[in-house]
């Protein structure tokens, strides 16, 4: 067990890409083995995930490096710098991890049944199993160039799953944007990488951040990996490939996308509170964040508000909430360097934005699968030719419901618990912030209120008539995320002090990140 | 980084790599050129990548012969590499969603092939 | 437990979800005080409007894009240009990617 | 289908272009290469023929899903080598200053043997393996599909 913890960081990535090459070998022996092998392989890595979360509460950062001769051997006896490849593993990766496992989990299992009339099923497995592996390895890895290399494989994957329907020409132009998209983010990445390895001769993001010194080389650094990870959050007006790709995937993968961009906004944080930390002019970046984050915020919403395409409306919702968790944890690091400040609202507003992160990743997963139902049963994405579900499809409006109620923060539901904490920290930092933030959650209701309306409220109508209820496995799928939803607003109080805590001090925290890689 | 003019040469190669594959992205509405400018770009990246791994005097850490304190640390060749590797499956996977994309909708502009907007 | 503290305020699903059963109680309680004495069946528990015949149920069903049409004709300024900027090419968006780099490159050599 | 002349010498010159992918494969912790990079000058040998002799006549020797398993089998043996190396760390050169091949090869500057690199030559074989396969799985689809196209046209 205690073998198990130690090399659980790279199992977690490793055994998700094994089971993905096998697929393809064992499904053309057996498709029941194939499904039994993806399934196993994920839960698995939600095992592995939450023994290495229970052990990094108890100890700390996690290191672990590949190659050496130790896993904890981080800096080789003739070398003064750290050279190899080091995973690390503090609370924020592992809150990540959580939530991506978790996810990715509903999300295979309810595309069991979602996908069965596709053709070419192992080779959407495969790539399903390794955009989880390159997603894990975004949030695990602790130097520059495998956060690349993850990010590049989680999003080549990520666009051919968002593609997987070819015979939609639809689907072609989503997939198509998203790896445009991903391509020159990940390659302006890549310059910036190329920027700092020119000026410090390191890679290791936590050796990086001892030296590094805010010259006009790493300005121009953090410019393109605010822009680019900005870009590929999906944060206005950088958010346009967002609905695109996210209308026509398949509703398992729009769950996971929306997951993996997640992770994009975390290597943000990551670069920001980590890599530069205190050498950043924070109240700058700060304010840069928290613009971006309340311009999401306002036209994600309003955007979303005339659409009749019912995934294309929640892919504006996304990139409205995405604007919250910018906005919490933009305030947070625009105090960064103020103690009183951080110590009265910076701290929970940095907390408010992490939580959000996880109540919105069990929200809007459920608000997408629940479209994959529609989609399943009536064959159309369309809310103008929708109406009259609800009297067939019961479990799945409860399941709409619940999902609306939570995204726009009625109380008791989760979205409110984290949406309080932004609302209460954010004003004592600018009150107006606030305000605008509890406009947009009516507008949401609001927006919530008509397609709620136009799906399954009125009289049944004649075209889908012989409607019924989807099958067992999607419910299970909806039903991870609707359990998740009601634990998280009843026990908030717990989950805040569990993991999110732990997570903020995580990132305001970077002498211990740094050491726990450099040592003393 | 060793000083003066003509080691200077690459980065503005660079630069000028770049900048013609944000021209060629920005402006043109053909999908195979802005593939191609995709491609121009991780060129322009990869050549940033190995400059920066020059080193004055250094010899390529193979073990034959080559003696171990001149031996460079070769970090950005293994990057420019993976890079490259992760170019052409990119490159390769926008080719074949470009041709289906032109048999569906009988054109590869990036305006006419549209079917979403607003 | 459930109990979310900080700072001087603190957030309890529990009493709300207290509050909302007893709302539900009252509900109930009001409810079970009305008519049970209807005959199923019959015109009694129809569709009455003013004595003329409702419309077949497709037209009775209010489309998406009929909803909230008055909001959009009110923030016509605001909403015209917004969805202009929303051109689906794909080499806007990568135009918007090169503006937001320049303004923040900017802000940031000016600010600091 | 190119003409006779094209045919004969890329059939003769691809056997060259295989054998010369295969060397840099093998020796690639030795000399500048490796796996990927022998596997893309095999794959280019095969896109040699497959302009010589056109996409649907190779089509017949050469099928995709033969070459996925070859792709699926190069990276299943490169995490299982990773994994080897599991009892100390992963990707621990398990390998290293074994006598596999008979003798324990001596560390430091050495005239070239092959037998240095413990796992190393392994993992570029299983790379080349998958490259190769996975390229030429590559040209072939798409010149297939291009190939299709022109004769809806």
């Amino acid at each position: 067990m205690d073998k198990l913890i130690t090399h659980s960081p790279i199992l977690i990535i490793a055994i998700p890409l094994l089971a993905a090459f096998l697929t393809p070998l064992i499904s053309r022996a057996n498709q029941k083995a194939r499904d039994v092998l993806v399934i196993t392989t994920l839960a698995f890595a939600e095992f592995l995930v939450i023994i290495l979360a229970r052990d990094i509460c108890a100890n700390g950062i996690h290191i672990y490096t590949l190659g050496a001769s130790s896993p904890t051997l981080t800096i080789p006896e003739q070398y003064m710098v750290p050279v190899r490849i080091i995973l690390e593993v503090d609370a924020m990766s592992i809150f990540m991890c959580i939530i991506w496992a978790t996810v990715s989990l509903a999300a295979a299992i309810y595309s069991l049944s979602s996908m069965k009339e596709e053709t070419g099923r192992d080779r959407f497995y495969t790539l399903l199993l390794l955009m989880v592996g390159g997603t894990f390895g975004m949030m695990l890895t602790g130097d520059l160039f495998n956060l690349f290399v993850f990010l590049e494989i989680s999003s080549i994957a990520g666009g051919a799953l968002a593609a997987f329907r070819t015979r939609f020409a639809d689907a072609l132009e989503g997939g198509l944007k998203y790896i445009i998209i991903s391509t020159v983010g990940a390659l302006m990445v890549l310059f910036a990488i190329g920027i700092f390895y020119a000026q410090y001769n390191l890679l290791n993001i936590a050796a990086l951040a001892q030296v590094i010194q805010y010259t006009m080389l790493d300005k121009i650094a953090l410019t393109l990996l605010v822009t680019a990870f900005a870009m590929k959050t999906g944060v206005v007006p950088l958010h346009m490939w967002f609905p695109d790709t996210y209308t026509v995937a398949p509703a398992s993968i729009t769950a996971m996308l929306v997951i993996s961009s997640h992770a994009c906004m975390y290597l943000l944080f990551r670069i920001c509170f980590s890599l530069y930390g205190v050498t950043l002019n924070m109240a700058t970046v700060g304010w840069i964040i928290i613009i971006l984050g309340v311009l999401s915020m306002f036209v994600g919403v309003t955007m979303a508000v005339p659409q009749t395409d019912i995934k294309r409306l929640m892919s504006y919702h996304a990139i409205s909430q995405i604007g919250y968790m910018w906005l919490g944890v933009g305030v947070g690091l625009a105090v960064l360097g103020n103690p009183e400040a951080l110590a009265t609202y910076g701290r929970e507003a940095i907390s408010g934005g992490i939580f959000h992160i996880l109540n919105h990743a069990v929200y809007k997963p459920l608000l997408f699968l629940t479209a994959g139902a529609l989609f399943y049963r009536t064959g159309t994405r369309d809310l103008n030719r929708m109406g009259g579900l609800g009297h067939s499809m019961k479990l799945t409006s409860i399941f709409f419901i619940i999902g609306t109620l939570s995204i726009s923060g009625v109380p008791p539901l989760n979205g409110f618990a984290s949406k309080f904490m932004i609302y209460e920290s954010v004003y004592r930092f600018n009150p107006i912030l606030a305000v605008i933030a509890m406009l947009v959650s009516i507008i949401t209701l609001a927006s919530f209120t008509k397609a709620f309306q136009s799906a399954f409220m009125g009289p049944e109508l004649s075209a889908y008539k012989g409607v019924k209820e989807v099958p067992k496995s999607m419910i299970i799928g909806m039903g991870i995320p609707a359990a998740g939803i009601i634990f998280f607003s009843l026990f908030p109080g717990l989950i805040v002090d569990w993991i999110v805590h732990p997570a903020a001090d995580a990132l305001i925290n970077q002498a211990t990140y740094i050491n726990a890689v450099m040592g003393g | 980084m060793t000083q003066g003019a003509p080691f200077n040469v690459p980065f503005l190669a660079v630069a000028a790599l770049i900048g013609i594959a944000f021209y060629i992205i920005l402006s043109q509405r053909n999908l195979i050129k802005l593939v191609m400018g995709l491609g121009i770009m991780a060129s322009g990246v990869n050549l940033f990548l190995v400059t920066l791994g020059y080193r004055e005097g250094g010899v390529a850490p193979i073990y034959t012969h080559a003696p171990i304190e001149r031996m460079v640390l070769p970090v950005p060749q293994a990057l420019t590499l993976t890079s490259i590797v992760i170019a052409v499956a990119t490159l390769a996977l926008m080719l074949s969603m470009v041709v289906h994309i032109y048999r569906h909708t009988g054109s590869i502009d990036s305006e006419e092939s549209r079917t979403m907007k607003g | 437990m459930a109990t979310l503290e900080f700072g001087l305020d603190f957030w309890d699903p529990i009493v709300c979800v207290i509050a909302f059963l007893v709302l539900i109680a009252v509900a109930y309680l009001l409810r079970s005080r009305g008519q049970k004495k209807y005959k199923k069946g019959t015109v009694q528990t129809q569709i009455f409007l003013s004595g003329e015949e409702p419309p077949d149920v497709e037209q009775r069903h209010i489309k998406a894009h009929n909803i909230y049409w008055g909001f959009f004709q009110a923030l016509k300024g605001y909403y015209d240009p917004t969805i202009k900027a929303h051109t689906g090419i794909i080499n806007d968006y990568i135009i918007w990617f090169a503006a937001i780099a320049a303004i923040t490159a900017v802000i940031l050599f000016i600010v600091g | 289908m190119m003409s006779k002349i094209v045919r004969t010498i890329s059939n003769i010159l691809s056997l060259f272009i295989f054998v010369y992918g295969l060397y840099i494969i093998i020796h690639g912790h030795l000399t500048p290469g490796g796996g990927f990079q022998g596997g893309a000058v095999v794959a280019s040998g095969v896109a040699l023929l497959i302009v010589a002799f056109g996409s649907h006549n190779i089509h017949k020797s050469l099928k995709e899903h033969h070459l996925s398993i070859l792709e699926s089998g190069g990276a299943l043996i490169f995490i299982g080598l990773a994994f080897g190396g599991i009892a100390t760390v992963f990707f621990y050169n398990f390998l290293v200053g074994s006598s596999i091949f008979g003798h324990i090869p001596p560390s430091g500057p050495n005239p070239g043997d092959i037998w240095t690199g413990g796992v190393i030559p392994f993992m570029n074989l299983a790379v080349g393996l998958k490259v190769l396969a996975g390229l030429s799985a590559i040209l072939l689809v798409m010149a297939l599909a291009t190939s299709v196209m022109e004769v809806e046209e």
